[in-house]
């Protein structure tokens, strides 16, 4: 297997939650407990799950605004945990992230023009004139009107604001864009013009990504591979396409299922998933799904399942259920 | 580089100027203190403008002139007011331009058939009369306000300085350096201010510099306090992920991000800093341990009104120039305030 | 939540021990104590007397080494600073404030006569100030923007912009100089003790007028906006609407619903009120000559009567602290969805 | 501000109390012989009188009590400050309330306002011993304690024990009372002689001491300073604290049958039967106060006071009364001392310079409403020992132009004096907040003169401490007074360039030195007064003293129903309502009728004519 582009191994993300008459530590949260994700330069890897499954805090330790609890995060074989000040910042070149809310990732005090020129600045890259006519380019790169440097962000509609924040992202020229849920706060009409820039970014500038939502929707669209995290840990990971025909873990398929289909004849007779997600701090003993899984059998409850590939199944095809596979999508018509 | 306003301070500025209480107490506010800044044109005991024996003189800044200058028959300052008398009378020729109040703040007006305090006088030109020394009152309030808006503003420097800094140092790293200060506040916040300042002013002579640095010494918690929220708040946004993912160091965070982003805050809390600023150097110039005197001072002045109630005008000058300046600051506050903090509310009906 | 509390006031021992020993530091470094005034008495003493001494063997300062070491000794400056800050410390946890060095009575006789002053005017003011501030801020809600809104909102600005201690003295220049109305300050008349019971509480009531005018003036605003806002913002809020909409009519919406949620502010800052109550403002009382804590404790500054200033300091660090806890609980009690943890 | 007033009038105490020798006298320690048969079996051992003592006494000066006063009233007097202790000895006992108390306690002898001769106190007879440093006193037999014990000799032993010891925390009086006063001498229960430590000019002025209770005190312990700091110890003096509430009031109370009351001095004075000290925080209210008649008299010295304030319906109506009595009493050396350890006043005519750039007259004449009188030198009013001519320095533009000029000073272009860059600028130390207007002016005036003063306030303690260790150019300050001049603490070298001394302007001059030993160690009242004329003169000559003002009079306001001797005082009243002071107090009476018929009067809206009287039996020769 080559070097990938971005290795994660056993990261494990704990914060410690303080209370009690001395404030000293008296629970954790598990939000990350024990994740191993590969993306594969020019590659999207596709993290799905609901909200507080400890997707959003893997995106952040990939960028290493988290430092782990445990476990790797390996750049072109470099650990991030080890690097720091000159080298650090070298690396931060390489890796970039596009955030959830367009309108809190850019600050409201500058013009986008200025936005736009900071990571030149930071990075300490041409002089004033080459920087102008850069964030120029990547203007007309993200399909904005170059006269948009003098605007304030509030100026502009959520997806042009989400443009702009990934023209910075990809004013350096990264190699890997962690994008956190980038058009969930964006209408439906818009989230797929911004999926299609960056499709046409990563064709063109060679980019990975490790695109973070919980639309299975969205991901699929764009995904090589595809991740399914719950409550932090990975369930399930395969080839975009596979999971999507043949999904082996009951969250996954449950997951699916609740895709919303424009055809209302085909719409689903009963929701799969009950209940909610379990508190990360306490987390259910042996598989972590088994209180809302309809499949759960006593193993379940003891045995905590391991990532694996199933026998008969293609190799890449990795989960971690006892009872995979067992459970199939709802028939499609 | 072309410099834009950034149209939410533009929308702020325009709802301030909507609000017409506050809107023009601020154009109030300015004017005072415009005038204060050329107190010497306007309430000096050195003329404007003097024509003798073909010259013209400036007086009001510079070297005093001696009275040799003019004819006169003494090597020390001249007195203008007598001066002009003494041209009219056609002692000599030229002619004086005085002032509208022709007195300095430190300048006595003695006579040998009465003593002071004199009543107002439109006469004398003592528009609010003067003090038990014969100072004009109106003298010493002009100076007295530019004094005690300076040292406001001065205090203000000073605390923000402080406070900003270390506010949003805490708030930022958060931490051990956190909890120290939140300790250090908390001490801070209940050390008896005045008495410290009390104690300090008794053994050395404040000077304008020294007691700035005494109430700074102690002024600081509350922004410190405001602006450690503030900055906590801040830092968890995703613009200032978004600059941390780009490379970009502690410094430029601080100074490029968080900061221009607090000064909503800061600017709310100015003109209250300002107004008690002056209510602080006052209640010491009155206890006795503010600005050593002959000083102009609010508070001096009103602990003279007080040792002289018959001399009803000194109280009432001093306690109506308070008013109307403490008023206005705290009218820009409310409005500044209500700018930068929009709740439109409903209105039934 | 118990905990959260019982750590509050776990913290309130540290934050007191770094404010006294600021304060025990501080007074050890300014002159002007004790012996200073001692020695300063000799002096003058033998200014006038000193003349009497004759011949060589008497001329000398008048207080020698030895004798200022042993005025030393007596006020206990002889130890180092901090072995008599625990010395002191260890007489305060024994609930001993030590004894004024003037006076010569225990500082916390002195603080004690003085508080039911201090609380007199102070549960008047807080009286007074929600007596007013919570009837005139829902009539300020009610009327957003009339006439009536802005003018009492001038008024009470106006009265937040000048410091009490200055509405005062013109109150007395005023009511008491010019007009004779009221009495020149002091708390009760001379021949108070020979006084019915009714004529007492006049004589009380009419001394108090005054004082307490300039002690309330300043602390409209802040209440009745608070409860201006916090009312309108209830109003505003969606509950209130709907209730409207559903035919709730308006005033029992007002004073059924949004009323009973906008006190929760109001409640939460009565526990910063606690220490107020008790600490006075040392200038107001300077000016109306009234012997309450705050009296006490500028004098004893002024003065450098050191063990009253710490007593003070001590007794009101305290209630500050208390006060502040108190209106943590205040808020946990009336709004049941803070937690803290 | 208390603190400032209590300094002011610590003054005015110490005056007294210096003036008529109150501080007593101690135990015998050393005489041997038995004691006498029949005498009560008293501690201290007695000894045998010696022959030939020649008692004197006094029955012939004048009185100056009206024979005319009766009993009955009672005075309402404010205070600034309530007292810190009722001790008259330790910590905090040296305030302006201490006098109250001294007065009531009674010595030996006493002096004569007017004639300045010894007169009977608690000693009927008196007598001097050859060797100078001895005299004997007979005691009188009526004399009592408040309490009904008799005063005895022993409890004047027993005041030099008192004083000695170090339960008291009086490091002063310990000292003085160790190395001043040898011993007390007790030859029986009413006769005793007080020995001084060695031969000094008027002898008779610091050896009448007072008796301290020893049937009261008992053994002193290290407790005496908490435990006495509150109670009302036994005096002699007509008067005793009868009632107070601590911070608010003090009640005294007359005694029924005072032993004193029949006695030629004693006799038609201490008419009230009450005196009540109220506290009032404020000065200015203490006059709105008198004014609604519940203080009975006001001080108006303060010429605003005297011509502005008193200017109201009730002394218009004549329901008070005004007062402006001179006496001629020594006068506190109020003025401008220079540091002559600053380079600036190293020369003499930069010292000359600046005594001419203040313009004292104006002061006086402007801010002072031509009250106050210059003040020529800092020892007027002490009789024979005060020098008639020398004449201040006065306000002269010319003269320091010319001094300055021949020093090679120019004038810079600010107007200031200036030479090689630096600047004839000083800063003057002072206290009081009410003596700035009048440093303002002098500021003003000195600034034609081309000086340039930086007024410099200060906390009293910081104030002093900071000219004690000499650290200020030119202090403004004033001097208390004792009955002859002092010279060595204030000007002999062996003070001087040292911290801690009361010689303040480093004055350092060997005939300075030479004149002050000579006088100092001279017994004889003529050489002393001739040569104290020959050190003022000196003083005047070294120039770093710039006398300012004195105040040679009281002016008083009180109700119409008091009434006051003619004269209204003595020559030495500096408080012609004073109600205790053994030598001056007690003077005025309460008129019960008068009172009755003015408060119908005011019931009624009639008026009187109003009474300004001036009183100037007394007045200064040198401004008559």
């Amino acid at each position: 297997m080559t070097s990938a582009l971005l290795q994660v191994s056993d990261l494990k993300m704990h914060f410690p939650l303080r209370g009690g008459v001395l404030f000293r530590p008296v629970a954790t949260v598990r939000a990350v407990d024990g994740v191993n994700l590969t993306v594969e330069a020019g590659q999207t890897l596709g993290l799905v799950g609901e909200s507080g499954c400890g997707k959003t805090t893997v995106g952040r330790c990939v960028v290493r605004l988290y430092r782990p609890t445990a476990g790797r995060v390996r750049v072109d074989g470099q650990d991030l945990a080890v690097v720091r000040g000159g080298r650090l910042k070298q690396i931060r070149r390489d890796l970039q992230m596009i955030f959830q809310d367009p309108f809190e990732s850019l600050n409201a005090r500058h013009t986008v023009g200025e936005i736009l020129r900071e990571p030149f600045r930071i990075h300490r890259i041409g002089g004033p004139g080459q920087q102008a006519a850069a964030v120029e380019r990547l203007l007309e790169r993200v399909g904005l009107d170059p006269g948009a440097q003098n605007r304030f962000p509030h100026e502009f509609s959520g997806g042009q604001r989400q443009r702009i924040g990934i023209a910075r992202a990809v004013a350096l020229n990264p190699r890997l864009i962690v994008c956190d849920e980038p058009v969930s706060a964006l209408d439906v009409s818009i989230q797929s013009q911004i999926l299609n820039l960056l499709l046409d970014l990563q064709r063109e500038m060679g980019l990975a990504y490790l695109f973070i939502t919980h639309d299975l929707a969205v991901v699929k669209h764009v995904s090589d591979r595809i991740a399914v995290m719950y409550l932090g840990k990975i369930v399930e990971t395969a080839d975009a396409d596979r999971l999507y025909q043949a999904p082996l873990h009951p969250y996954t398929v449950a997951l699916i299922s609740a895709i919303p289909v424009p055809d209302p004849a085909r719409r689903k007779g009963r929701p799969l998933l009950g209940g909610d997600v379990p508190s990360p701090i306490d987390p259910p003993a042996g598989c972590r799904f088994h209180p809302r899984c309809p499949l759960a059998v006593d193993r379940c409850r003891r045995e905590e399942p391991v990532l694996q590939a199933m026998d008969g199944a293609e190799p890449d095809h990795r989960v971690a259920c006892h009872r995979a596979g067992q459970m199939r999508l709802p028939p499609d018509g | 580089m072309r410099f834009r306003l950034n149209p939410l301070t533009v929308q702020k500025i325009r709802r301030f100027r909507s609000i017409r209480r506050g809107y023009w107490s601020f154009w109030i506010f300015c004017l005072l203190i415009l005038f204060s800044l050329a107190a010497e044109l306007l309430v000096n005991d050195r003329a404007i403008l003097v024509h003798y024996e073909g010259r013209f003189y400036w007086p009001t800044y510079g070297d005093p002139l001696p009275g040799r200058t003019f004819g006169l028959d003494y090597d020390y300052e001249t007195d203008y007011r007598h001066l002009r008398r003494h041209l009219a009378a056609g002692r000599g020729a030229g002619w004086v331009l005085m002032p509208p109040v022709p007195y300095g703040p430190y300048s006595t007006d003695l006579r040998t058939d009465a003593f002071p305090p004199f009543a107002p006088s439109w006469s004398e030109r003592h528009y609010l009369g003067t003090d038990t020394v014969g100072r004009d009152v109106l003298a010493r309030l002009v100076y007295g306000f530019r004094i005690a808006i300076f040292f406001s503003l001065g205090l203000l420097a000073a605390n923000y300085a402080i406070g900003v800094s270390i506010g949003c140092a805490m708030g930022y790293f958060g931490g051990r350096f956190d909890l120290f200060f939140q300790r250090v506040i908390e001490i801070w916040a209940n050390m008896p201010f005045l008495y410290v300042v009390i104690i300090v002013s008794s053994i050395v002579v404040p000077s304008f510099a020294l007691l700035i640095a005494i109430m700074a010494f102690f002024g600081w918690i509350g922004i410190t306090w405001t602006m450690r929220t503030v900055t906590y708040k801040e830092r968890t946004r995703d613009y200032v992920l978004a600059a941390q993912v780009l490379g970009a160091s502690h410094g430029r965070i601080i100074l490029r991000h968080i900061l221009p982003n607090t000064v909503a805050v800061i600017v709310t809390y100015a003109p209250f800093s300002v107004a008690s600023g002056i209510v602080a150097l006052t209640s010491l110039d009155y206890l006795g341990f503010g600005l050593p005197p002959p000083t102009p001072s609010w508070g001096e002045l009103l602990q003279q009104g007080w040792a002289y109630m018959s001399a009803w005008w000194i109280v009432a000058a001093v306690v109506g120039a308070m008013v109307v300046t403490l008023v206005t600051v705290t009218f820009i506050g409310e409005a500044v305030r209500e700018a930068f903090d929009p709740k439109r509310y409903t209105v039934y009906e | 939540m118990a905990a959260y509390f019982i750590r509050r006031l776990l913290l309130v021992i540290p934050t007191l021990i770094g404010i006294t020993v600021m304060v025990f530091v501080i007074t050890r470094l300014v002159p002007g104590g004790p012996i200073e005034r001692i020695i300063l008495e000799s002096r003058q003493m033998q200014s006038q007397a000193g003349g009497l001494a004759a011949g060589p063997a008497e001329q000398k300062q008048p207080l020698s080494e030895a004798q200022i070491a042993e005025l030393r000794t007596y006020y206990g400056f002889d130890k180092p600073v901090f072995v008599s800050y625990l010395h002191w410390l260890s007489q305060v946890v024994r609930g001993d404030l030590g004894t004024s060095t003037r006076y010569y009575d225990p500082v916390w006789q002195m603080i004690a006569q003085r508080i039911p002053v201090s609380l007199y005017f102070g549960i008047l003011t807080l009286i007074l100030v929600y007596g007013v501030c919570i009837p005139l801020g829902i009539a300020k809600a009610l009327r957003h923007q009339s006439g009536f809104d802005n003018l009492t909102s001038v008024a009470v600005f106006i009265g937040y912009a000048i410091p009490g201690w200055v509405v005062g003295v013109l109150l007395l220049m005023l009511f008491a100089s010019v007009w004779e109305i009221f009495p020149l300050g002091e708390l009760v008349s001379e021949d108070f003790p020979d006084f019915s019971a009714a004529r007492k509480v006049l004589d009380l009531l009419w001394h108090t007028a005054l004082p307490l005018t300039a002690y309330v003036c300043g602390s409209f605003a802040v209440m009745t906006l608070l409860m201006k806002n916090t009312l309108m913002d209830n109003l505003a809020a969606d509950y209130v609407r709907t209730a409207v909409a559903k035919g709730l009519p308006f005033r029992r919406a007002v004073f059924r619903h949004a009323l009973r949620n906008s006190l929760i502010p109001i409640a939460t800052s009565f526990g910063n009120n606690v220490s107020v109550i008790v600490s006075g403002s040392f200038l107001i009382e300077k000016v109306f000559n009234i012997n309450g804590m705050g009296l006490l404790g500028y004098e004893s500054v002024v003065e450098r009567d050191y063990p009253v200033v710490l007593g003070i300091l001590v007794i009101s660090a305290v209630l500050f602290l208390i006060g502040n806890i108190l209106s943590d609980l205040c808020v946990a009690v009336v709004d049941p969805r803070v937690q803290f943890e | 501000m208390n603190h400032r007033t209590v300094v002011r009038w610590l003054h005015v105490a110490m005056c007294m109390a210096a003036l008529f020798g109150l501080w007593g006298c101690g135990e015998d320690p050393a005489p041997v012989s038995a004691p006498r048969p029949g005498a009560a079996p008293a501690p201290p051992p007695r000894a045998n009188l010696p022959g030939g003592i020649l008692w004197q006494t006094n029955d012939t000066d004048p009185i100056y009590a009206s024979p005319t006063a009766v009993r009955g009233g009672t005075l309402h007097e404010a205070l600034l400050s309530f007292p810190l202790t009722f001790r008259t000895v330790g910590p905090d006992s040296n305030s302006s309330f201490r006098s109250a108390i001294l007065d009531n306690q009674l010595s030996l002898i006493g002096i004569h306002p007017n004639t300045e001769r010894i007169i009977p106190e608690l000693a009927t007879h008196w007598a001097f011993d050859p060797d100078g440093r001895t005299m004997y006193f007979k005691l009188n037999l009526e004399a009592r304690w408040s309490d009904g014990h008799r005063v005895t000799a022993d409890d004047f032993a027993f005041t030099l024990d008192f004083m000695r010891s170090k339960h008291i925390v009086a490091p002063w009086y310990n000292d003085y009372y160790s190395r001043e006063i040898e011993k007390v001498v007790v030859y029986d229960d009413h006769t005793l002689a007080v020995v001084a430590a060695r031969p000094v000019p008027d002898l008779h002025l610091r050896i009448g001491l007072g008796p301290t209770p020893r049937h009261y005190y008992g053994t002193l312990d290290a407790d005496f300073v908490r435990a006495y700091n509150w109670r009302i110890v036994p005096n002699t003096g007509p008067y005793q604290i009868s009632d107070f509430e601590k911070g608010r009031r003090i009640r005294f109370k007359r005694q029924e049958h005072w032993w004193g009351d029949n006695l030629r001095y004693f006799k038609h004075r201490f008419n009230v039967d009450k005196v009540v000290y109220t506290v009032v925080r404020d000065f200015n209210l203490m006059w709105e106060h008198f004014k609604k008649g519940r203080l009975d008299t006001f001080g108006l010295n303060l010429p605003d006071y005297w011509h502005v304030k008193s200017r109201t319906e009730a002394v218009r109506r004549g329901y008070i009364e005004r007062i402006w009595f001179f006496n001629d009493t020594q006068q506190s050396a109020q003025g401008l001392w220079l540091n002559l350890d600053r380079d600036l006043f190293r020369d003499p005519r930069l010292r000359y310079a600046f005594a001419h750039a203040m313009n004292i007259e104006t002061v006086i004449e402007k801010v002072l409403r031509g009250d106050y009188f210059r003040l020529e030198h800092g020892f007027m009013g002490y009789g024979a020992y005060s020098h008639p001519q020398i004449r201040a320095r006065r306000f002269d533009l010319d003269k320091v132009t010319a001094l300055m000029t021949e020093a090679g000073w120019r004038r810079g272009r600010d107007g200031i004096w200036s030479i090689d860059g630096r600047r004839f600028a000083v800063e003057v130390t002072y206290t009081l907040e009410e003596h700035t207007p009048r440093l303002v002016v002098l500021k003003e005036e000195a600034k034609k003169a081309g000086i340039e003063l930086t007024l410099r306030r200060l906390d009293p303690a910081a104030s002093f401490k900071k000219v004690l260790e000499k650290k200020h150019d030119v202090a403004w300050m004033g001097w208390s007074t004792s009955l002859r001049p002092q010279y060595w603490e204030h000007f002999h070298s062996d003070n001087a360039h040292k911290p801690q001394t009361n010689n303040i302007t480093n004055t350092d001059d060997p005939e300075m030195d030479r004149l002050i030993e000579a006088y100092r160690s001279s017994l004889d009242g003529e050489t002393r007064a001739r040569l104290s004329r020959r050190i003022q003169e000196r003083i005047h000559e070294i120039g770093a003293f710039v006398p300012t003002f004195m105040v040679p009079y009281v002016r008083q306001a009180y109700w119409r129903w008091w009434r006051l001797p003619d004269p209204a005082g003595t020559r030495h009243s500096n408080n012609l309502f004073d109600p205790f002071n053994s030598a001056t107090g007690g003077l005025f009476w309460f008129d019960a009728q008068r009172h009755h018929e003015t408060r119908e009067a005011m019931k009624a809206g009639r008026v009187f004519a109003p009474a300004t009287r001036i009183d100037d039996t007394y007045k200064m020769a040198s401004i008559r």
